[in-house]
């Protein structure tokens, strides 16, 4: 054992010299730019990078304190994403501010260690499901619309492309998953909408990594579905779009999640993808004045740090810009409280908490109309915005439909008996009354 | 039961498994010729599919970027049996094997860092939805086109083996590497020709895969499908890739499609194994492999 | 010229065959056991205890488990993260089944269910040989992995499939920080590199390299071939049951099937044959250089660029680093770290004299 | 059996008694109605030009090839087909003619692993390397170190194996089939790819083994000459059948013999 003890110590006094940020908020940005999922990490990572950019060039920061962030690769692993997180919750002047792990298997890694380091962690669009019951999870908030909450919208969304609910009855709906805990997280709610609405639910696991999936596709051809829900992540997306034109069955029939619903999906699997659907927290299109503002104050600077025509254009993209938003918004609302000074994590808590994107703050923000206007509370950590469902017209995504509410009735007591069952567990007493 | 749809599963699977047999070639040749597994080969498929695809975005006609990257999986056999392999020379094949292990990160990261790591559509002008209709069953033809390739692949590197001198000369090298050299066949030249071969071959792969899934940093992982098939083709036979390849993917489909409904499905990412290890336990040396003689 | 052993004359056969024999070994031993125990709490912040020191330790163990079965016995295995899912996953059952377990005997009863498993899937070794056996382990792997994604109930039924460890409390003390993290795995760690330490230089460690060098010699002098290579896959899968439980618990605190994949099977099969096949001090030494060297080129690429190049290209440039450092030691020492280690004593025996 | 000198080796007891026994591989013959007994402390040498049938011959009589006809006796009761590693359990023990030593260990750890048969498996004992895990080991150390310094490699003895000279390697090889205390011996081609000096040093340890510790040996050589110093009996094999048994001077004048060796008939 003891002869790593060199190694070691060339170690120790390298990590000595660390670099101290005095007088900024912190934000660490955990990002994966390597690895099978490097290809979609990497552009949501540079949105993420270029709003806070301009954020410092366009207002000098939030409050008039600056605003400054290190990256750390994650490669999607969770090892790799508690090192960083353990590496950066202490830098900065007042700490970190907020993690977004992007990735529910990196979120579950942290979220018992977050109490105690006192950090809040936003998810959007992914992540624990119950932890929007912000009465048992304090620190953690999935905003805008959870696993769950998405998938109610996607059968309302069914519903409305057959013209009613009532015509859910008797229709076949396959569910092809990404055979994971990711992949099985919407199982129970897609159920309980069954049940309710009378739909016929078929699963259909596709292993991961997905690279060959003839034989699934054959089997939901085979089942003859009216739709067929795709919850799939990296390449397992344009491998079933693919295969899911090769097995005769039409786009505008497949109905994505979020993390199915980027370009990277789609213009891989060139004409087969058009027509294809997928949720989204966001509405397509590049005419929004924080897009603008990015190219003005950052790109036209030549700061940019991923590619000019992805601002504004790539979901990804566009997904890291709504991260460095929530952040900004969250540190931003937390110095109205605490003054204008470095915030710490558990100032930013506080302000994620009380976080209110109403139509003016939204106007002001430069992204009227980008996501719809949702407000966070003490006991909704998620402020059940509604879903937008996007359409690839074979060039671009646009709108397939309105936005869309989620169905709260069902959602709500299914992820309060859920965390309640945590609270149980680890023997936590809920808050907020 | 409906026949037209088991016809479909079963050429379906066939076609797969071509597929993995495409990738699994790459590990035969070098494995005959040095008994290495080379853990590199799926960084070699990606490396080589995304200098082709890169190529072809500057504007370069086809056949010429084909030419181009193929000289260039030739200058990177060069350069590794000049680096990697030269000095490493009459080592055991475990540390040969490690060495490969460090050219995969190397390799994965100069792939990435030359040209980049987003993900390149890859158009063959093949369309990729049309299908042969048989009865009721659909075959693609795509997928018969790239089976069409790994054929024409298999059959060339067999005659190549077989009726050239280089070709022979590998096969010695590959019995006996002293008895090799002790007849004058230099195993550095040998090396750079398989490792040089090998890139080729990944480039096939490299090209039938990116189109398929868009070249990407993924297709490294279609590496892991070609284990199954090599252990039942046995490492060392080039037709033996080849029916390892169609066992493999025509197992895996029939048997996603027909049992893995019982037990809740996905069953397709073990289920090769499972039939690598039934097919080991009855011929341990693989179904094409050389039998092992043990003297006492 | 300190490190010598000319005047130490062994007058026992005992003497000769303790565990270290060279007083100066004997030192350092005693040495780097005060500094893991006493120096380093006193000095390393937590970052260093909870995301270096401890997942570092945990995966040495792994790899120390992998050592006995690939370095001893010569049995390959690419299924050793399947082993460790199945100390984790069982650990877990046990304390969800039964709450008053107390956490190590839940540890001691996955290590032992993972060597059950390590076992059954060894049966296949009798027959096949060589990178065959590859498959059999790489079928345990694949299968292992779809078992616990697919039955809830190895999961408790949590609707992610992500299972959270039980809070730790040993003697009454909580483990729950960093410090207390570090005791722990590194007491379990010290404890099982010393048995496998002593099991090799004991009749079954010989037993085991017997089978490894060269099977028909082992049987002809009368060692029963598949009695000794499944106790090296038990005894193996063990302690890569017990690295999984740790993970599990002590290293994550919540841990899905995906977190044992054939990545991580592959990384710690690395880390054997980078450290050095067949010695305990190589499976650390691999698992240092697996694990710290990737964070160190991480740390090191932000710090000397201070951000003039793209995370993106530093991510590249460490890949590549990597992978010329393990290309670059191969060259200099091919029979990985730990000998490059036991050449450095040799030299350091003669110095200052070069003969 | 033990390290004492036993000079009075009673030569007229068969402990192995092979008659009649026909072994072939699929339509190949190899030993056609052969018999053979081997008396207890004898040194036996079959001997016979190549494809004679001489490893046929020794890996039936070790147990590892169990012929198609006719009978095998160990110590006068019928042996049947046996697990090869329970061969060692009933007292005999071998070399190899391409040296089989576990190159990864030391000299001393491969005499040391033939002592394996001799201790008892105890898992906890020896993972504590305590109470009977220490003790066996102390214990069979001292036997290790009597043969080291039999065979005089006592320089060698933690050296890998794999570094040694070819006839060291063959002197450890010895080293560890003595280690098992054998009641039989069986060398195949100790004396090959030797030179003039190392043969003469083999057939030393040859002989003093016999003498010393009373292990009867049989020993298969493709070269006549060296085993006829040595050996009590030779036995010729030729073609799969023996064509001659007796003392060296006698299987010497035989005609057969010489024509066998000279490629007549």
């Amino acid at each position: 054992m003891y002869r790593f003890l060199s190694s070691i110590i060339s170690f120790a006094v390298f990590f000595i010299v660390s670099v101290a940020i005095a007088g900024e908020h912190f934000v660490p940005i955990t990002s994966y730019r390597t690895g099978p999922y490097g290809v979609s990490g990497a552009p949501a990572a540079d949105g993420y990078v270029d709003y806070l950019k301009m954020v410092n060039a366009r207002d000098g920061g939030v409050g008039g304190v600056k605003v400054a962030w290190e990256e750390c690769e994650t490669a999607y692993k969770p090892d790799r994403f508690v090192e960083c997180y353990e590496r950066l919750k202490n830098k900065g002047e007042a700490g970190a501010t907020v993690f977004q792990p992007l990735g529910t298997g990196l979120t579950y890694s942290v979220i018992d260690r977050l109490a105690a380091d006192k950090m809040p962690l936003i998810t959007m669009g992914y992540g624990r499901t119950d932890a929007s019951d912000g009465t048992v999870f304090p620190w953690v908030f999935p905003l805008m619309a959870n696993y769950w909450s998405i998938s109610t919208a996607k059968i309302k969304f069914i519903g409305e492309q057959e013209g009613g609910m009532d015509k859910l009855k008797g229709l076949k709906i396959a569910n092809v998953y990404h055979d994971s805990a990711y992949g099985k997280e919407t199982l129970p709610v897609l159920l309980k909408q069954s049940e309710k609405y009378g739909f016929e639910l078929k699963g259909f696991p596709v292993a991961h990594p997905g690279l060959d999936q003839k034989a699934t596709w054959l089997n939901v051809r085979r089942y003859k579905p009216d739709y067929v829900i795709l919850r799939g992540w990296g390449v397992m997306n344009q491998t079933a779009i693919k295969e899911a034109a090769r097995a005769r069955i039409p786009a505008n029939k497949l109905v994505g999640v979020i993390w199915s619903c980027s370009e990277l999906d789609t213009i891989p699997a060139g004409k087969a993808a058009k027509g294809y659907n997928c949720s989204s927290l966001i509405n397509p299109g590049s005419n929004y004045k924080v897009f603008d503002d990015i190219l003005k104050y950052v790109y036209d600077a030549g700061e940019g740090t991923g590619d000019k025509e992805d601002v504004g254009h790539q979901q990804n993209y566009k997904m890291g810009v709504l991260m460095g938003i929530m952040t900004v918004a969250s540190i931003e609302k937390a110095t109205e409280k605490y003054g204008n000074k470095p915030m710490s994590g558990e100032q930013v808590r506080w302000g994620i908490e009380n976080l209110d994107f109403n139509k003016a703050k939204l106007q002001e923000m430069g992204i009227d109309g980008l996501i719809p206007p949702f407000k966070v509370s003490c006991s909704d950590h998620e402020g059940s915005a509604p879903v937008k469902f996007q359409r690839w017209n074979g060039e671009a995504f646009e709108a397939a439909s309105d936005w869309i509410s989620t169905d709260q009735s069902i959602v709500r007591p299914m992820i309060v008996a859920s965390a309640a069952g945590y609270a149980k567990e680890k023997g936590l007493t809920p808050r907020c009354n | 039961m409906d026949w037209w749809f088991f016809l479909e599963v079963f050429v379906g699977g066939l076609l797969s498994g071509v597929m993995y047999s495409l990738v699994a070639l790459g590990f035969v040749l070098i494995f005959k010729a040095s008994g290495v597994f080379n853990f590199a080969q799926g960084a070699m498929v990606l490396f080589a599919a995304l200098t082709f695809v890169r190529l072809l975005e500057m504007g370069i006609p086809m056949l010429a970027a084909i030419g181009v990257t193929m000289v260039i999986m030739v200058i990177l056999a060069i350069a590794i049996e000049r680096i990697v392999l030269r000095p490493l020379v009459n080592q055991d094949l475990i540390i040969l094997f490690m060495a490969t292990i460090g050219l995969n990160y190397f390799i994965e990261g100069m792939a990435q860092l030359v040209w980049d790591s987003k993900v390149h559509v890859l158009d063959l002008g093949i369309d990729e939805y049309d299908a042969f209709e048989i009865g009721e069953a659909f075959i693609n033809k795509f997928d018969v086109y790239a089976a069409l390739i790994a054929g024409g692949l298999v059959l060339v590197l067999s005659l190549f083996f077989r009726y050239t001198v280089i070709g022979r000369a590998l096969r010695a090298v590959a019995d006996d590497h002293q008895a090799a050299l002790s007849v004058g066949i230099p195993l550095r030249t040998i090396w750079i020709y398989v490792w040089s071969t090998a890139g080729i071959v990944a480039l096939v792969a490299g090209i039938v895969w990116g189109s398929k899934l868009g070249v990407q940093f993924a297709i490294s992982s279609v590496a892991l499908k070609a284990i199954p098939v090599l252990i039942i083709g046995g490492f060392t036979s080039v037709p033996g890739a080849i029916l390892g390849g169609l066992i493999v993917g025509c197992g895996e489909k029939l048997a996603e499609v027909y049992l893995g409904g019982f037990v809740g499905g996905a069953i397709e990412n073990w289920f090769p194994y499972m039939l690598a290890l039934l097919v080991l336990m009855i011929r341990p040396e693989g179904i094409f492999g050389e039998k092992i003689i043990e003297r006492v | 010229m300190f490190y010598r052993e000319a005047g130490q004359f062994k007058t026992s056969y005992k003497k000769d065959q303790a565990i270290l024999p060279i007083f100066q070994d004997k030192i350092a031993m005693v040495a780097m056991l005060l500094f893991c125990f006493i120096v380093i709490p006193l000095f390393a912040n937590d970052y260093w205890l909870a995301s270096i020191l401890v997942p570092f330790l945990a995966l040495s163990l792994a790899a120390l488990g992998l050592n006995v079965l690939t370095g001893y016995a010569g049995q390959i295995s690419l299924g050793t993260a399947a082993f460790m899912a199945v100390g984790a996953f069982a650990s877990f059952n046990l304390q969800v089944r039964i709450p008053e377990i107390p956490f190590l005997v839940a540890f001691l009863w996955g290590g032992l269910c993972a060597a059950g498993v390590g076992i059954l899937f060894g049966l296949p070794s009798l027959r096949i040989k060589g990178f065959y056996l590859a498959v059999a382990t790489l079928a345990a792997q694949f299968f292992i992995e779809w078992l616990f994604t697919h039955f809830d109930w190895f999961t408790n039924y949590s609707t992610s499939g992500v299972i959270t460890a039980p809070p730790m409390t040993l003697l009454g003390f909580a483990i729950d920080n960093p410090l207390s993290k570090y005791f722990l795995v590194l007491s379990i760690v010290v404890i099982c590199a010393f048995f496998v330490r002593n099991l090799a230089r004991s009749e079954i460690g010989r037993a085991w390299m017997a089978v490894r060098d060269m099977d028909i010699a082992a049987e002809a002098i009368g060692i029963n071939l598949m009695k000794t290579k499944l106790l090296a896959f038990g005894v193996s899968s063990f302690l890569c049951g017990l690295a999984g439980a740790l993970w599990a618990y002590v290293v994550l605190g919540t841990v899905e099937p995906q977190a044992f994949d054939i990545a991580r099977s592959f990384e710690i099969l690395f880390m054997v044959v980078i450290g050095g096949l067949g010695s305990v001090s190589g499976a650390f030494l691999g698992a240092g250089f697996m694990i710290l060297l990737p964070i160190l080129l991480n740390n090191l690429g932000s710090l000397i660029t201070g951000g003039t190049i793209s995370t993106e290209t530093i991510a590249h440039i460490e890949y590549m680093v990597f992978g010329a450092f393990i290309i670059f030691f191969l060259i200099v020492e091919p029979n990985g770290l730990a000998r490059l280690w036991q050449i450095g004593k040799e030299k350091l025996r003669l110095w200052p004299f070069p003969y | 059996m033990s390290l004492k000198n036993q000079n009075l080796i009673s030569k007229s007891e068969v402990i192995m008694n092979i008659k009649n026994i026909n072994l072939s591989f699929g339509g190949l013959k190899a030993l056609s109605g052969v018999s053979l007994q081997i008396k207890k402390g004898e040194i036996l040498a079959i001997i016979g030009p190549n494809g004679a049938g001489k490893s046929s011959m020794l890996n039936v009589i070790s147990g590892i090839y169990v012929p198609q006809e006719g009978v095998v006796e160990w110590k006068g009761k019928r042996r049947n087909k046996i697990a090869p590693h329970d061969i060692a359990r009933m007292g005999i023990a071998r070399t190899f003619q391409n040296i089989a030593l576990f190159k990864g260990m030391s000299a001393l750890e491969n005499i040391l692993t033939g002592r394996n048969i001799l201790m008892k498996r105890n898992l906890f004992m020896e993972m504590l390397y305590m109470g009977l895990g220490r003790r066996q080991e102390e214990e069979h150390r001292k036997k290790a170190e009597e043969i080291i310094d039999f065979l005089e490699i006592q320089s060698i003895r933690k050296t890998p194996v794999a570094r040694l000279p070819y006839g060291m390697q063959k002197r450890v090889e010895l080293g560890r089939a003595l280690a098992l205390e054998p009641e039989l011996l069986l060398l195949d081609e100790p004396m090959a790819g030797m030179n003039v000096e190392e043969k003469e040093d083999m057939c030393r340890f040859v002989l003093d083994v016999n003498e010393q510790f009373g292990t009867t040996i049989v020993l298969i050589e493709h070269d006549m000459g060296v085993v006829m110093d040595i050996s009590d009996r030779v036995v010729v094999l030729d073609y799969g059948i023996k064509i001659a048994d007796g003392t060296p001077d006698k299987v010497r004048s035989e005609k057969k013999v010489i024509d066998a060796y000279l490629g007549v008939g």
